[in-house]
């Protein structure tokens, strides 16, 4: 019953990130079909395409592995993105002052979810789902519909590149960086995957689960916040219809990625990018060898199901149970 | 004459584009402007759908109950549009469908624009620009969501233009189901995928920005007369669209006739309010748009500090 | 007499409908080790939960070292030395056991987790421990005794002067139980306060210094455990009158065979299991922690998968093999954990008893799905009075009953459906004694009446005082078998291999 | 009485009902709140209150209320299914296919049930055999169903014979048959959740699928029976809005509806946790959530607020039914 060395297992490895294996299959097959598919142009816009998603599923990640869920992500991108943008081209406010603004918003409307969700004991999925429409209707009343557009003035940053990489893809990598620390170097993001064990032993444990589970939906807005900043950018205006259905993507980022939704599991880095990078190669492949558009949410079920079927494996190959007894005997298995 | 009340009930599929508010103001404000001397006073009831095409059925349901006196709508899906028309046929309540015509029933009269004549003219107008600058057009089509019977007709039209004039081909098809993000993508990652591609259509430019970005993004927004331009039709000449038109990045496109449209639907229902004849298929062609022109076309919802920023 | 160094005085609390302690004082100095006893459900968690700061209590007060401390919540007791090993161990699967350790309060270096420095810490409260784990294994891949470790472990970081422990020995084998001890006098004779919670007075009498009883949320008395026999104790824990029926043994006479078990195999599990059962007999299915006897019984009802075997039962008057997931039909299972694979919680007495008999509490042919309520009214009190399960009424949630209550509602929904044979884990496990001679009476009647029993418990007193024959499991193998007459030697010396060779 | 409450609290003895009284009124909010807006929208509302509005009204809501007793069923046992709408779109789809092919209508209408209910027993066994979690499966089972919808009808809807749709929306003494449909249905279920075992296995596998499979109760096809019940609920909805609407419509399956089904099922008050709830709950949300578009539409609330409301509504709805849920478990 003695382990020498945290052992090295073949078979976990390959259960969490199985996915790179088909990711690496999905992008030889686009390579192959569409030759122009393995290139650093390629590569970067999958990245660039991804970036804003990859923000906002880091920090939906932080309230799916407390057992809960948001679907309001959209929304809240929506509108901090809106009233950011009106604050610019309508108010003329400051950029920096609109942008820590958005920000500030975005925070407040994760307070709003986790009011609902924590304290008011609303099962999650129903509360962030009224949040989805209210959030969407506030901000189409606030624009009255319309496409803000971003002064050209700025429009510029959605793509600039230092070297061949967007600056977005390397912000966005540094957002995942700070989320993957807090997410297993801080008591927060420990006790966020606690929580997502088990809400009472947390509880027991001396864990703080309201606070944490409230702070989790915060840091999820201000994600969806960020992710919003990036996502206009690349947009260069906001519109009525943005980041609609953001929210499924992201999360079957995560599920892809290993990150489970029955709580406590996955990470930051690898995880949450391999699954980000994974449905992005699979959009922009089909993109690129020109595929009809009726067929990209069929794939992307497709998707969701095998990696789903292939975690389903995971849980089912319990480990097989050592048998462990006191005194260790010489004699063997008498029959 | 005498004054007369009318309650007409406009139902939307959705409201998140803001031609749709520009629509319904521009016809409530002419039905205003009328009211002088026509003597009909108009009570707008509007609902809104969602987007989903049960819901309109249902709102159209409240409608009918609620006993208006004319229904007008724009159909989430021409398909199904044709339920809500038979239900008000029994009612007694005539219907105008608005925008997007019905393929499933008939309706009293329809008010809307002719999207097939609209990128036809436009594919046109811009096979004949690229062969005066002796360009052959490797082009990249942004399609529109193809559940839209616009972006469908659209599309069509720029097809059978490309196959009967022959002054382009389309190296890649980018559907975008009209969402901005989809539209920077695909434009991206065709432009990346088809270095060569020297021309684009775009199905609509509401969210040209997204179109713009790609463009930078590849190194290749500048306006025509720079080696590095692009040639783009783009339809609608929204409010982004304009200004693109304007600073010379979109050489051709049609117009998407706002406040026309909303005027001919108020002239259709006076019509019908008076008992006069009227026609039951009114269609508008919007005006083709070029650098050179747009500036001076009037009445373009573009231009209306309401709609724009 | 010195001041005792902790004091809780005048203690009171009450939960909605019980009051679980009623003004109980409480004191303990250190370098002593003092058990604390009592009856299922006599508020000895409550009173510890208190000091633990995990529960507010209505009244009383706290001194630790004669001042008058507040505790209002886990930071607080551990602020004040006091550390608790809790009866439900608080693991969480997914996380390293570092991480499980540390949870509620990690050291930082640079703005992030110090985990070198906590590394180096669990090795080496884990190594005073006898554990030599890698403390980033994750909790999930270590074994329940290990993890029972871990949670000791846990209480230890803090070099606590009060250490609370409550059951920890439930999930040990005999050899970590053994150590457990060690370390716990290591520390009382480093001067800790050490407050020891078990069902088991052996484990009192060996290693506790003082005792102290309660009753129904009251003192019931307490001293020198020198000073008490067994009897004494186990008196002032249920009351006079329930003794006698603690230390019965019964006999019954075994009849035909009813169910037959052939080489059933499970790769690294279990190995070529085969016996038989007969009517009317109690098999005691004897084996340390660990030697597969859950998995068995799981294996025979089918809520494990099997490699290979037959199980054949009686039907009629002839032995018919029976598909794995078919057996459940004909066997009444009692898991070892009733809170998660035996009770509905939030359901009512009525609907757990009779949740495996359903089908045949129907009205007659066209509602032949239609439950009888009457029916299932009348046969719920049937069994509620037969086993004299306390309970306010039918429509009571389980999840307010007592332990032993919740048992008894467990056994009765088996005796409603009657099958002729039940196989029961560990059925007495977090009982107290008076509950536990109720359930042993409950097993003896089932034989009386001609069914057969497998009954597996780690406590060897209580499976020689039900079982007519013994099996004995060793890593997954049946390893010996014994008659009625066996002695407690055989047992022991066959499960542990001292005396392997023995047949 | 007890025909309404949910199948796990039942018979309160005196006591236990005394102690509960304060907490059960509001549970019976939905109700209370159904009746108040009734009351006050037929007094400020013109033709609110009219025969031929209430019929239409409830008309309008017999497939959502369709899809939210299918949705209760899975919700009871602690799933979801988010796939609904694409379901019984592409079940739509075919029978509407069949039907255009010449096929007779009475087995379009087979296709249009069978077609979600095997899609729903794909679900079923993917949970339950697979043990994989109802979300993401029947997330992605309503990606791929609308995907195949889009796919096959090219985004066009598909025409269904007249006499298909006028056989189910006959009237009979006035009332139209999908609201008779819905009525019947739901009594049945009503009485075979409560009073059935069927009905004890499916509170007893949504409380504790554990205890229940060593209680013998055959859980895996206890789940399996739900999400292909649900299924079914998606077919008999996909019959009624295809002949509301007189065509198959791809449109039918938008991932929004999801949505609308499982917000109609938790304001009426099934739990979205499992265990709690019935039939009766699932119209009844159905119903309130129909009300409220149909309120706003003929109080002409502009659309934005609409959905601001909306949310709110739904919040508030459920928020009092947790509470009050939480407090009488205690
Ligand atoms: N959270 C609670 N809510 C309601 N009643 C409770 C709660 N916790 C304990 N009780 C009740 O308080 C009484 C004392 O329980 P406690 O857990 O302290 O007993 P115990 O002596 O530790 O028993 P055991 O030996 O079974 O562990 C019991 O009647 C129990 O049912
Ligand atoms: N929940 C569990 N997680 C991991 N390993 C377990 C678990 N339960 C038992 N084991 C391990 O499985 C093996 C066989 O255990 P099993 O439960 O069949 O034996 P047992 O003799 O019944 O012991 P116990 O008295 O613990 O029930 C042992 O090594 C044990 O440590
Ligand atoms: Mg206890
Ligand atoms: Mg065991």
């Amino acid at each position: 019953m003695t382990k020498k060395q945290h052992n090295f297992s073949l078979r976990d490895f390959l259960f969490t990130y199985g996915f790179l294996l088909v990711l690496l299959l999905v992008i030889v097959y686009f390579s192959v079909t569409a030759p122009s598919f393995f290139s650093m142009n390629a590569a970067m816009s999958i990245l660039h395409t991804a970036a804003p998603l990859l923000i906002i599923a880091s920090g939906l990640a932080f309230v799916i592995m407390t057992k809960r869920i948001d679907i309001s992500v959209g929304s809240i991108a929506y509108l901090s993105a809106a009233i950011g943008a009106l604050m610019i081209s309508r108010m003329g406010l400051p950029i920096p002052l609109a942008v820590v603004s958005m920000l500030v918003l975005s925070c407040l409307m994760g307070v709003l979810n986790g009011f609902f969700v924590v304290i008011l004991n609303v099962n999650p999925m129903i509360a962030t789902f009224g949040t989805q429409l209210a959030f969407r209707g506030i901000g189409l009343l606030l624009t009255n519909s319309m496409v803000v557009s971003l002064p050209r003035s700025i429009r510029f940053l959605g793509n600039k590149k230092v070297g061949p990489i967007y600056i977005d893809i390397l912000f966005s990598l540094f957002i995942l960086l700070i989320m993957m620390l807090i997410h297993s170097r801080t008591q927060f993001g420990r006790q966020v995957v606690a929580i997502g064990n088990d809400i009472s032993i947390a509880e027991k444990l001396g864990i703080k689960e309201k606070r944490i589970s409230f702070f989790a939906y915060v840091v999820c807005g201000l994600m969806a916040g960020i992710g919003a900043i990036i996502m206009s950018l690349q947009v260069g205006s906001v519109t009525p219809t943005s980041g609609t259905s953001y929210e499924f993507t992201a999360i079957a980022m995560l599920v892809i990625g290993g990150v489970s939704l029955y709580g406590g599991e996955g990470t930051i880095l690898p995880g949450v990018l391999i699954g980000g990078i994974t449905l992005a190669v699979i959009e922009t492949g089909l993109n690129y060898i020109g595929a009809s558009v009726y067929v990209y949410s069929f794939v992307r079920g497709g998707v969701i199901f095998v990696s789903m079927f292939a975690d389903s494996l995971k849980t089912q190959v319990k480990p097989k149970v050592k048998i462990m007894e006191d005194e260790p005997t010489t004699v063997s298995n008498a029959q | 004459g005498e004054e007369k009340t009318v309650k007409v009930c406009v139902s939307w599929n959705e409201k998140v584009h803001s031609l749709i508010q520009a629509w319904q103001d521009y016809m409530e404000m002419y039905a205003k402007e009328l009211e002088p001397t026509t003597g009909i006073k108009y009570e707008w009831i509007v609902n809104v759908a969602n987007g989903d095409a049960n819901l309109q059925n249902n709102n159209i349901q409240d409608c009918i109950n609620q006993k208006v006196d004319y229904i007008v709508a724009r159909a989430q899906d021409s398909g199904t549009i044709g339920a809500s028309i038979k239900a008000a046929e029994e009612a007694g309540i005539p219907f105008i469908t608005f925008d997007r015509a019905s393929t499933s029933g008939d309706p009293t009269a329809h008010v809307g624009e002719d999207g097939y004549l609209q990128a036809r003219s436009t594919a046109e107008a811009f096979a004949k620009l690229l062969k005066d600058n002796g360009i052959e057009g490797k082009c990249i089509e942004l399609q529109g969501d193809l559940l839209d019977n616009t972006a469908v007709l659209r599309h069509k039209a720029w097809a059978e233009v490309e196959k009967e004039l022959g002054a382009w081909t389309t190296v890649a098809e980018v559907p975008t189901e009209w969402k901005p993000e989809k539209f920077y993508q695909g434009a991206l990652n065709a432009l990346q995928a088809n270095p060569d591609a020297n021309c684009m259509y775009v199905a609509s430019d509401f969210a040209f920005s997204s179109v713009e970005n790609a463009l930078s993004a590849v190194d290749k927004d500048a306006p025509t007369g720079d080696p590095k331009h692009i040639w783009i039709a783009a339809d609608d000449i929204n409010p982004m669209g304009y200004e693109a038109m304007v600073n010379g990045i979109i050489d051709v496109g049609t117009t998407w006739e706002a406040y026309s449209v909303s005027v001919l639907l108020v002239d259709t229902l006076n019509k019908m309010v008076n008992g006069e004849p009227y026609e039951k298929v009114n269609l508008i062609s919007g005006r083709l748009a070029t650098p050179e022109n747009v500036q001076t076309l009037e009445y373009l919802y573009s231009t209306d500090p309401k709609y724009a920023d | 007499m010195t001041i005792p160094y902790l004091k809780m005085d005048g203690i009171a609390k009450s939960f909605p409908g019980v009051q679980a302690l009623k003004n109980v004082t409480f004191e303990a100095s250190q370098g002593e080790i003092l058990a604390l006893v009592g009856a299922n459900g006599a508020g000895k968690s409550t009173l510890m939960n208190v000091l633990g700061g995990n529960i507010e209590p209505n009244s009383g007060k706290i001194y630790i070292n004669g001042k008058e401390v507040r505790i209002s919540s886990p930071s607080d007791a551990a602020a004040n030395g006091i550390a608790f090993v809790h009866q439900e161990m608080a693991m969480l699967p997914t996380m390293s056991i570092a991480d499980t350790m540390y949870i509620s309060s990690f050291p930082y270096k640079h703005g992030l987790i110090d985990y070198k420095t906590i590394y180096q810490r669990c090795r080496v409260v884990l190594k005073r421990l006898g554990c030599n784990f890698d403390p980033r294994e994750r909790i999930r891949n270590i074994s329940p005794g290990d993890q029972q470790m871990v949670e000791i472990g846990r209480a230890l970081l803090h070099d606590p002067q009060i250490i609370i422990f409550d059951e920890p020995t439930s999930s040990l084998t005999s050899r970590e139980k053994e150590h457990l001890f060690e370390v716990i006098r290591t520390l009382k004779q480093e001067g800790s306060v050490i407050i020891y919670i078990s069902h088991f007075l052996d484990e009192v009498f060996s290693l506790c210094d003082r005792v102290m009883v309660l009753r129904n949320g009251e003192t019931a008395g307490g001293g020198l455990v020198s000073e008490y026999t067994n009897r004494d104790i186990v008196k002032m824990m249920i009351g006079e009158k329930e003794i006698d029926t603690y230390y019965e043994r019964s006999e019954h006479r075994a009849g035909e065979e009813i169910m037959r078990v052939k080489g059933i195999y499970r790769s690294g599990v279990i190995n070529d299991i085969s016996f038989s059962l007969r009517k009317g007999e109690v098999v005691g299915l004897w084996g340390q922690l660990g030697s597969g006897r859950t998995e068995v019984a799981r294996a025979l009802v089918g809520l494990d998968p099997i490699d290979g075997g037959t199980i054949s039962i009686k039907m009629g008057d002839q032995m018919m093999p029976v598909k794995q997931s078919e057996t459940k039909k004909y066997i009444g299972m009692i898991t070892e954990n009733r809170r998660e694979e035996g009770l509905l919680l939030p359901m009512s007495v009525c609907n757990n008893m009779s949740l495996a008999n359903l089908t045949n509490l129907t009205k007659k042919k066209p509602f032949s799905s239609v439950i009888d309520s009457k029916l299932e009214n009348s046969e719920t009190d049937k069994y509620v009075k037969r086993m004299d399960i306390k309970i306010s009424s039918q429509a009571q949630r389980v999840e307010t009953l007592s332990g032993g209550n919740q048992q008894k509602v467990i056994i009765g929904r088996w005796l409603q459906k009657n099958p002729p044979i039940y196989i029961m884990d560990e059925p007495t496990r977090g009982l107290d004694v008076g509950a536990k001679a109720d359930i042993r009476r409950i097993i003896s009647d089932l034989a009386e009446q001609g069914a057969g029993i497998l009954v597996i418990s780690s406590e060897i007193e209580e499976i020689m005082s039900v079982s007519d024959r013994y099996l004995v499991m060793k890593r997954g193998s049946i390893v010996a078998e014994f008659g009625s007459n066996a002695s407690k030697e055989d047992l022991v010396a066959t499960a542990t291999g001292a005396a392997s060779k023995k047949e | 009485m007890s025909i309404l409450n949910s199948g796990v609290t039942q018979q309160l003895s005196k006591k236990d009902s005394k102690e509960a009284a304060d907490i059960y009124w509001t549970r019976y909010l939905p109700y209370i709140v159904l009746v108040v807006v009734f009351a006050a929208v037929s007094i400020f509302v013109p033709y609110f209150l009219t025969i031929s509005n209430l019929l239409s009204v409830l008309l309008q809501t017999a497939s959502l209320a369709i899809l939210a007793i299918g949705q209760a069923a899975v919700l009871i046992l602690g799933g979801i299914d988010l796939s609904m709408p694409g379901v019984m779109a592409l079940g739509s789809i075919f029978g509407a296919m069949y039907m255009r092919a010449g096929g007779n209508p009475v087995l379009g209408a087979v296709i249009m049930l069978l077609v979600p209910a095997a899609l729903g027993l794909i679900n079923g066994i993917s949970v339950s055999y697979f043990g994989m979690i109802p979300f993401v499966v029947t997330l992605a089972m309503q990606a791929i169903t609308i995907g195949a919808a889009t796919m096959i009808t090219n985004q066009i809807s598909i025409p269904v014979p007249e006499n298909f749709c006028n056989a189910m929306l006959t009237k009979i003494g006035g009332i139209p048959l999908p609201i008779i449909i819905v009525l019947i249905l739901t009594l049945f279920l009503q009485f075979a959740v409560t009073k059935t075992y069927y009905g004890r296995w499916l509170y007893s596998t949504g409380t504790n699928m554990r205890t229940s499979r060593v209680s013998g109760v055959p859980t895996k096809k206890v789940v399996l029976a739900a999400y292909s019940f649900a299924g079914l609920m998606g077919g008999l909805a996909a019959i009624i809005m295809t002949s509301r609407l007189y065509a198959a419509s791809p449109q039918m399956g938008k991932d929004a509806v999801a949505m609308d089904i499982i917000a109609s099922a938790a304001v009426g008050g099934v739990s979205t946790m499992g265990g709690v709830g019935t039939a009766v709950n699932a119209v009844i949300g159905a119903i309130i959530i129909t009300l409220i578009s149909n309120v706003m539409n003929m109080a002409n609330v502009s659309y934005y607020l609409t959905l601001v409301i909306k949310g709110i509504i739904i919040i508030t709805f459920v928020a009092i039914d947790a509470n009050s849920r939480k407090k009488s478990t205690k």
